[in-house]
């Protein structure tokens, strides 16, 4: 009761364009979006920067005469980072608001717990969350935009090894993006040859870590160490880190993509290593790379917006949204069953992660060459070479 | 034995606020025989007013002192407005008026500081310093000597002014106290502001470490209880120790049992006790009087 | 008022208590009975012995320990040292409930009335060990449990009307007045079918004619052959009703015997007698 | 006796004809989960108010009836009615365990004990993550009785209206028997309860195993109802919020917690409308309630419509 905020009950653009009159009455009907997101909660700097994006981008959409002559409807609830939140306004909006299609689940928790309700519902879902599971195996209605954890581990092993560092520790948040991390960890480290030398987790909402940091610093011949989890545990994680002089080099998932992330971790984060998407580093991506213009320009709209630095999960909510319009443009229309035929279907779109290339059995379609290493430095983000 | 240190070190320092925490419930209890649900949230306004308010360029002394300020009003809001006007209902009933003071309390943090996580900076520098192996960061040393100036403050407001003086003897027998003039109504209005002050102290100094967020409030005052009833409701020297034993019980056991069990530890030391000794390790066990 | 007078009295318990035959044998046995508050013995080595049968009062100051006396028979405190016998068993240290079950029954000197409970119900609370008090029945309102409640509640008016409250029956117990209440407590005690009745200065509080009226329900209850154990302040009363008196001063014996021997006796002339008058 | 009667028959009216005025399967889904918290609150008055034992830890027995169900249902391919009855167990089992030792305290000791086991149940269901899934839960199969699948708001809500139903005759009988005769006496003044044959630790042990029960049941069918389980719903703010809706209803008033949880549960929805202010609603709301009819909603009400009418002998 006392947690139930559904804050953001914010139907933006409901403002029916008056050209769109003319079109056909059916047509003017507007398509309904609903969009379940972290606005608070551990995982704030997620979801916020998520449902700004939505809402800038479905008000521009409607300014320019909407989705193929018909504006954009939009619903966010906000789950507070809790999966059963989310399920209960998955519920609210297929049964009450009655959408064409869900955009989101800022978390893996968030997603697979709406998982279940829309698949039974036959509703298209674009989740934002970042763990293999959510497409692996392939779910019927169910797309994402952000790459996997199991990319991001690959990624890091990759750069580890490159620095010669073959023990490795992990620190796994007990959410289900940091569990699903961990498991990918796990996996990937028998496969590529590291050996995981400590295995510790800490919660969402922990106050403090040192003492599982204390036992990771007492580990025998740790080279380097992996956080698994996202939005504001790892910051933490990251200060008592260094407050407890730790030297081994620290690496973190895509989960924390985002300036909020140096500034909670203040100087703690200097030297921090992470896989990302190139969004953050579009400045310094070589001009060859496709996804230059699109980061760019991006960049340009959000901060010029709200006067704040873009993440990479501002992207994955503007990537899903195009995604989502195009296929409706394709499809003729919102009839579910035909959007997600569409959805399935895009091909070459070049979006703030990278080249989506979805199929029957990829509803993710990003590959490894859109993730970049990157490392915090100066209190920026700074492309690895 | 560096890691039983390092445990030890961490052990304490929370263990100070949870300690802080118990002494702003005892001192309550004693003056209204009220547990206030709200004294979690003395501690989050503490926390969050520093840091929002150094964030903003106010000095730190003055952020921390606003933030006192603003903390013992809303306890003498709470106990005239809330608990006084209460004062025959059952324990359940109070036990909720205190609770819909915290919500409301967390609510009106998160509209005027937002919902999220605020960084606060160490009060004087991050090097950390050695002793034995364990490192010991400035900002755990700032919260051991506020903690312990405060509670040797609070001792000597009890015992050697007469403001405390009365105090202490409306706890013993409020009737009695009434009758040699001590207006008990400003005593319990005293007692929340005073213990609102420790609340918000606690929190200024404890934010470098653990962020401060709207619900930072939440657990810090379930343990603060845990810690003041371990230590018999009402005794202040037993909130202190509580506090510590909490704190160092639960920071041990992540160290050596479990990390995610460490939440639990307060809760299963005040159990067991309880069930043992019902009026907590230093509680007078009472006869009923018939 | 005959009529009226012999009704209720029909209304209290038929049967003599079944120890009532063995006359000799007393009913209670208290000896070398202690117990000790913080360091301070507000009961002392007290022993004495209770008849069947007869109303037996316990006199003293205030402080004399009487009413840890009737704490420590009842089962609410425990004994530092000594025993307690009741109808021939050592009771000492026995749960209250179980002393009722006994056939201990009390009434106190601070109300301790079920305010969240009509008066009726009350003195049904009384009826608790000859009524079915399974969960089960109860949740399911079982026929059986249903005739036995109402035969209860049917008990429990004739009992009040026995102690003068008719008028009181289906009242909220918290909205009756406080000599209504002294009585009622007694009616809940008697609800239990007690042999052995404590009552914890059942006059206090009252007015001269209030007082009167309980002295003729103590009289009443004795005449039944329940045994009455007394403590009470109000010397007249406990003059016309007791067979037996035991005065006590800081927790110890003073003096015991028939009322006027103890009346006469001197240490309690100036212990106590002296300083009420 | 006509009264009680009188009341059921009232209750069921309402709960027979609330459909008709709810427009969506959205609001039937609030009436649904008002529905399950009133089983929980109607058992929790039994011990809060009636037997006057505080607890702030009954979420912890709502969320080993919803687990037990989650992981013998979904994991173990149990059937759905010996899974609730199996959670039921287990929970009886762990009140039973707890409730003598623990029902010895009084008033605010009493209420941190319960805190504490609240809090350690919610924090074993949250870190057992292999068999609990942590944090965030686990994904719970529907209910399925003997073939037939309990899916859908409409189903749902006549189902947890007849379970209402029957949970409030249980407990209107219970209060007016020897039992709840036993129960109000200790709450009343236990001493005396003692001294008239009350075996007073026997029934405190009782009312708070058969209170847990009832939250288990409720939380078994909240686990198929909801299809996903978190441990936040066997959190501390959760027990708080499910005595929050006795205390505001009214303690001592069956009917009283059942209008608790109802409007405690719509409430939160409705001051969704103030956004931003809606926590400091809901604290300010329960504040004032409570300062100005420390009693509760039915009771005060009641007394209101007495004083008015000036009727006495209320039951």
């Amino acid at each position: 009761m006392f947690r139930k905020r559904l804050l953001c009950a914010v139907m933006t653009a409901s403002a029916v364009a008056l050209g769109a009159m003319s079109a056909l009455a059916q047509s003017g009907q507007p398509i309904k979006i609903g969009s379940i997101l972290s606005v608070t909660g551990p995982a704030s700097f997620l979801g916020e920067p998520e449902k700004k994006v939505l809402e800038l981008y479905v008000d521009r959409i409607n300014k320019a005469g909407g989705v193929a002559g018909r504006p954009i409807q939009l619903t966010v609830y906000d789950d507070g980072g809790a999966a059963d939140k989310a399920a209960s306004f998955t519920k609210r909006l297929l049964e009450s608001d009655g959408v064409d299609a869900i955009l989101g689940g800022t978390t893996t928790a968030a997603t697979m717990a709406a998982v279940p309700l829309v698949e039974r519902a036959g509703v298209p879902f674009i989740s934002l969350a970042g763990a293999v599971v959510i497409t692996e195996p392939v779910k019927t209605w169910v797309f994402k935009t952000p790459h996997t954890d199991r990319m991001a581990v690959e990624k890091v092993y990759g750069d580890m090894k490159k620095r010669g560092f073959t023990r490795v520790a992990l620190l796994s948040e007990d959410s289900g993006f940091g569990k699903s991390g961990r498991d990918q960890a796990l996996t990937v480290a028998k496969l590529v040859g590291m050996t995981v030398v400590a295995d510790e987790t800490y919660g969402a909402k922990d106050a403090d870590v040192s003492a599982q940091v204390t036992k990771i610093r007492g580990a025998e011949g740790v080279q380097a160490v992996l956080v698994s989890g996202l939005g504001q545990g790892p910051a933490m994680v990251t200060r008592d880190y260094r407050k407890l002089g730790v030297s081994a080099p620290l690496y973190h998932l895509h989960g924390v993509a985002s300036k909020e992330f140096i500034r909670l971790a203040g100087d703690a984060a200097e030297g921090v290593r992470l896989p990302a998407a190139g969004l953050v580093v579009a400045a310094q991506l070589p001009d060859s790379d496709p996804q230059k213009k699109v980061a760019t320009e991006f960049t340009k709209t959000y901060e010029e917006a709200f006067k704040s630095e873009v993440s990479t999960f501002a992207g994955h909510a503007y990537d899903a949204l195009m995604i989502y319009t195009d296929a409706v443009k394709r499809a003729g229309g919102t009839d579910k069953a035909k959007v997600r035929d569409a959805i399935e279907q895009t091909k070459g779109y070049v979006g703030t992660g990278g080249v989506v290339n979805m199929s029957a059995t990829d509803h993710m379609g990003l590959g490894l060459d859109a993730f970049h290493m990157v490392e915090v430095k100066k209190g920026d983000w700074a492309l690895v070479k | 034995m560096a890691e039983f240190l390092q445990y030890l070190v961490t052990g304490v320092t929370i263990g100070s606020i949870y300690a802080l925490a118990a002494l702003g419930f005892a001192i309550v209890y004693n003056a209204s025989h009220v547990i206030n649900f709200a004294q979690g949230e003395f501690i989050m306004i503490g926390g969050m007013a520093t840091a929002t308010l150094t964030a903003a360029g106010v000095p730190l002394p003055l952020a921390i002192l606003a933030g006192i300020a603003g903390a013992m009003l809303v306890g003498v809001l709470i106990a005239k407005f809330a608990v006084e006007r209460a004062r025959n209902a059952s324990v359940v009933t109070l036990i909720i008026i205190t609770i819909g003071a915290s919500i409301f309390l967390r609510g009106l943090a998160e509209v005027v500081w937002g919902k999220e996580f605020h960084r606060l900076d160490s009060f004087s520098g991050n090097a950390p310093l050695m002793l034995g192996g364990a490192v010991v960061t400035t900002q755990s040393l700032w919260v051991l000597g506020v903690t312990a100036a405060l509670i040797l403050a609070t001792g000597l407001f009890f015992n050697r002014t007469m403001a405390g003086k009365a105090m202490l003897a409306t706890s013993h027998n409020r009737l009695a106290a009434q009758l040699v003039g001590v207006n008990v109504r400003h005593v319990v209005l005293a007692a929340f502001a005073l213990s609102a002050a420790l609340g918000a102290m606690g929190g200024a100094v404890v934010a470098p470490i653990t962020y401060s967020y709207t619900e930072m409030g939440i657990m810090l005052g379930l343990k603060g209880f845990a810690a003041a009833a371990l230590g018999g409701l009402g005794n202040g020297v037993g909130a202190v120790a509580g506090g510590l034993i909490v704190g160092i019980a639960e920071s041990l056991s992540a160290g050596y049992i479990s990390s995610a069990y460490k939440d639990a530890v307060a809760f299963v030391i005040i159990v067991a006790v309880l069930v043992f000794m019902p009026g907590g390790l230093f509680g007078r066990a009472g006869t009923e009087r018939v | 008022m005959s009529a009226l007078h012999r009704h209720r009295t029909d209304a209290l318990p038929e049967e003599p208590p079944a120890s009532a035959p063995r006359a000799a044998a007393p009913l209670l046995r208290v000896e070398g009975l202690s117990r000790e508050f913080g360091g301070v013995l507000a009961v002392a080595d007290l022993s004495f012995t209770i008849a069947a049968g007869t109303v037996h009062s316990i006199i003293g100051p205030n402080g004399a320990g009487k009413t840890t006396l009737f704490n420590l028979i009842t089962g609410v405190y425990r004994p530092s040292g000594g025993r307690v016998l009741f109808d021939g068993r050592d009771v000492t240290g026995m749960a209250p409930y179980r002393l009722a079950a006994l056939g201990l029954s009390r009434t106190f000197q601070n109300l301790q009335i079920f305010m969240n409970m009509t008066a009726v119900e009350n003195v049904m609370v009384g009826r608790h060990r000859h009524l079915d008090t399974r969960l089960l029945p109860a949740l399911l309102r079982l026929p059986s449990l249903v005739r036995r409640d109402h035969a209860a509640a049917d008990r429990a008016a004739e009992l009040m009307r026995a102690v003068g409250l008719e008028r009181y029956v289906g009242t909220d117990a918290a909205s009756m007045p406080y000599g209504a209440l002294k009585r009622l407590e007694i009616a809940r005690a008697l609800a239990a079918e007690p042999k052995l009745l404590l009552l914890d200065e059942p006059a206090a509080g009252l007015n001269a004619t209030e007082k009167k009226e309980i002295g003729a329900v103590i009289r009443r209850i004795a005449d039944t052959g329940i045994t009455v154990v007394l403590v009470e302040h109000d010397m007249k009363m406990v003059m016309g009703l007791s067979d037996h008196i035991l005065a006590l001063n800081y927790g110890r014996k003073l003096a015991e015997g028939r009322p006027e021997e103890v009346a006469r006796d001197p240490d309690v002339v100036a212990a106590y007698l002296g300083s009420h008058g | 006796m006509t009264h009680r009667l009188l009341g059921l028959g009232l209750l069921a009216v309402v709960l027979a004809l609330l459909p008709l005025g709810l427009p969506n399967n959205f609001y039937l889904d609030m009436a649904i989960l008002a529905g399950l918290n009133a089983i929980v609150c109607v058992g929790l008055n039994l011990l809060v108010g009636f037997a006057g034992q505080v607890s702030l830890g009954h979420a912890g027995f709502f969320g080993i009836g919803a687990y037990a169900t989650a992981v013998l249902v979904s994991t173990h391919k149990w059937p759905a009615l010996l899974a609730l009855a199996a959670g039921a167990l287990l929970s009886a089992v762990i009140a039973f365990a707890v409730a003598r030792p623990i029902l010895r305290l009084k008033g605010h000791y009493l209420a941190m004990a319960t805190l504490g086991i609240g809090i350690i149940i919610s924090i074993v269901l949250r870190t057992e993550t292999r068999i609990t899934g942590g944090p965030d839960g686990m994904i719970v199969d529907p209910l399925n009785v003997f073939g037939f699948e309990v899916y859908g708001e409409r189903v749902w809500y006549w189902v947890v209206a007849g379970l209402l139903l029957v949970t409030v005759w249980l407990a209107l009988n219970l209060i007016d028997s020897p039992v709840g005769r036993a129960l109000r006496a200790l709450h009343g003044s236990e001493v005396a309860a003692e001294t008239l044959g009350v075996d007073t630790a026997r029934f405190k042990a009782m009312v708070f195993v058969l209170s847990a029960v009832f939250a288990s049941v409720a939380g078994s069918l909240f686990a198929h109802y909801a299809g996903l389980i978190t441990p936040a719903k066997a959190d501390f703010l959760k027990s708080v919020e499910l005595v929050t809706m006795v205390v505001f209803g009214g303690m001592a008033s069956t009917f009283g917690a059942v209008v608790g949880a109802a409007i405690l549960t719509v409430l939160p929805q409705l001051l969704t409308v103030f956004q931003d202010y809606q926590h400091m609603m809901l604290g300010l709301i329960l504040m004032l309630t409570m300062v100005f009819m420390p009693k509760g909603l039915l009771p005060t009400l009641a007394g209101l419509v007495q004083a008015r009418t000036s009727l006495g002998g209320r039951r």
